[in-house]
């Protein structure tokens, strides 16, 4: 292995800092770029960089932490990028994909049902779900604690271009399911269902 | 006769195929039937006798190529006596070959792009820190990614919670006896057949449980090819394994 | 709000690319910069600093793809990244890529399709793409059982690094299949597809 030049070495730690998903010491870097390198060698290139950012107005600064290195945005940028997330196309998270998807296919469900199905809590999601319009409260159920229904609403068709729920694409269709299964699932959900309310009551009563 | 062929290499019968023709340096527009049909039984043989399991397709493609074999064999006199074009019997074969044979370049040179995470590398923001409390307008979804969402959901059953004790409607060495005797029928079965079938909450805990005793009593493996892949179980050899099963008592789940 | 000068927008853009957590179009741009800010603009400067990044040996380039403009890092320096974070390379099975291949070429196409022209069954493989979302289903084909149509989405663009499908690499003999022969496959195809089936549910029976 070669040793590499201090324009190299610019080059290359700026592309480790970038792809970096915290701050890295000069330690961490040096080992990445060669087994002979001193981490006082990469400290005096990262000085060097730190200085060229500065100089040529880059988009991003190089700052020292006590963790290491990173790069980071100026203080008078924030508005700017603030603006760019806002203006950016939110995506829904895979959390809210599923949440939504159960949502969509068993409504009426209670918040048990949904968490029992994705095995995990999904307070946070349904509360962005609720916050557009996306899902809303359709009922509530007729079992002990009345736990709230909920459904989809017009907003979700609108959303996903359907006219009426109907045009959904049938579950029991989907091949790539292997249909036992897919009974399975269905029973269980129900049977869960129960079994929460139940337990619910209980632990209430 | 030596074959030095890697056989767990071949994705199908017709990348053998297509091997075999190159190998020989056959005219793929020209195929000598009779010897490629020869080249791939032997081929066929070689696995056998390695003990390699032959998938179902291997299978089906042999039975093709001695169907073209003996169509060819047949006087070109009764095609004539139709009043139709002969077609030659090996036109769909070397169309698919030549089909197979594109796409496996194409695959190649998909693999020479840079790939993201292999070549190239993007800036690591966590996405959900604004996706979940952001107001911003929402990016169009197509609605079969939601269809696939819950075909995810699905496909994993949900993890059986630690704070919830199951009530029992089914013993846990009972259900453990219904796991040991699907084993008895088939040495191995897939983990997520075996619990994710069950049709309740508790049922699918008392199984996990079962399963755990199972192991650990030593009546069944639990293996796993890789990290991430299928779970499998495997039966271990110990007649009459029911026999070794105690009560719900011992196993101290009353 | 005074407009910006060409130096200003070259390290504004530089950091709205380096903040986004994904691809960015010029629009989106323009609007976080400056409400009367043409997005030609933005284009001619993004344009003048991807010529920079290339000139002066960044440590990342600036690439276009479908969704947008995105920072990375340079194809060369993937052995440095990986082992500052190690991690092993992203891999791709071989049948995975030829599933893929045949995905993104013949989009869209169905399982027994891809079936038939790989020789084997695909449908591990298939669900890897659709858990990596580098294949998606795109709807459904007009035929009795209505099979599920699949094609590529941005992510599979985004993963190889290409503006548009057009920019996959071409196949040499891709055009060299006369028309009514390609059809002929089609057909054959279709008919493969059903043939599988049946068997499968014989040698069930």
């Amino acid at each position: 292995m070669k040793l590499l030049d201090t324009a190299e070495l610019k080059t290359l730690i700026e592309a480790l800092l970038f792809a970096a998903p915290g701050p890295v010491r000069a330690g961490q870097l040096a080992a990445a770029l060669h087994p002979d390198l001193p981490p006082a060698r990469v400290s005096a290139v990262v000085e060097l960089l730190a200085e060229e950012y500065r100089q040529t107005r880059r988009g991003f600064v190089l700052q020292e932490l006590a963790e290491g290195y990173q790069l980071r945005t100026r203080p008078e940028h924030a508005e700017y990028i603030r603006r760019l997330h806002h203006s950016r196309p939110v995506r829904l998270s895979r959390a809210a994909l599923e949440t939504l998807a159960i949502i969509a296919y068993r409504q009426p469900v209670t918040r048990a049902d949904v968490d029992y199905l994705r095995g995990v809590d999904s307070g946070a999601v349904m509360k962005t779900l609720l916050d557009r319009h996306l899902v809303r409260m359709v009922g509530r159920k007729d079992l002990p604690g009345r736990p709230v229904l909920y459904g989809t609403g017009p907003e979700f068709l609108e959303f996903f271009g359907l006219r009426s729920l109907a045009e959904l694409p049938s579950l029991p269709e989907f091949n790539e399911l292997p249909p036992d299964l897919l009974e399975a699932v269905e029973s269980l959900s129900t049977a869960a269902g129960e079994a929460f309310a139940d337990q619910d009551g209980k632990s209430q009563g | 006769m030596a074959y030095h062929i890697d056989l767990e290499n071949f994705k199908g019968p017709l990348d053998l195929l297509l091997h075999l023709i190159k190998q020989h340096e056959m005219d793929i527009y020209d195929i000598p039937i009779a010897e490629i049909t020869a080249q791939y039984l032997a081929a066929l043989d070689t696995m056998k006798s390695l003990n390699l399991e032959i998938a179902g397709e291997f299978l089906v493609m042999a039975s093709t190529l001695l169907h073209i074999k003996s169509r060819l064999l047949l006087p070109s006199r009764e095609a004539a006596d139709n009043d139709e074009e002969e077609v030659d019997p090996r036109e769909e074969l070397v169309h698919r070959l030549l089909e197979y044979q594109k796409y496996k370049e194409a695959a190649q040179s998909l693999e020479r792009l840079p790939l993201l995470g292999r070549d190239v590398f993007v800036r690591q923001i966590a996405d959900e820190a604004m996706a979940g409390n952001d107001d911003g307008e929402l990016q169009p979804v197509p609605l079969f990614e939601l269809v696939e969402a819950l075909r995810r959901l699905l496909q994993e059953p949900p993890p059986p919670p630690v704070h919830e004790v199951a009530r029992e409607r089914l013993s846990v060495a009972e259900r453990a006896r219904q796991v040991l005797e699907l084993l008895s029928r088939r040495p191995q079965l897939p983990f997520l057949d075996v619990v994710g079938l069950g049709c309740d909450r508790e049922l699918l805990i008392v199984t996990f449980l079962a399963v755990l005793e199972l192991a650990k009593l030593g009546l069944v493996r639990i293996l796993q090819g890789q990290h991430h892949a299928a779970i499998w179980l495997h039966a271990v050899e110990q007649r009459p394994a029911a026999a070794a099963i105690p009560v719900d008592e011992a196993f101290g789940y009353c």
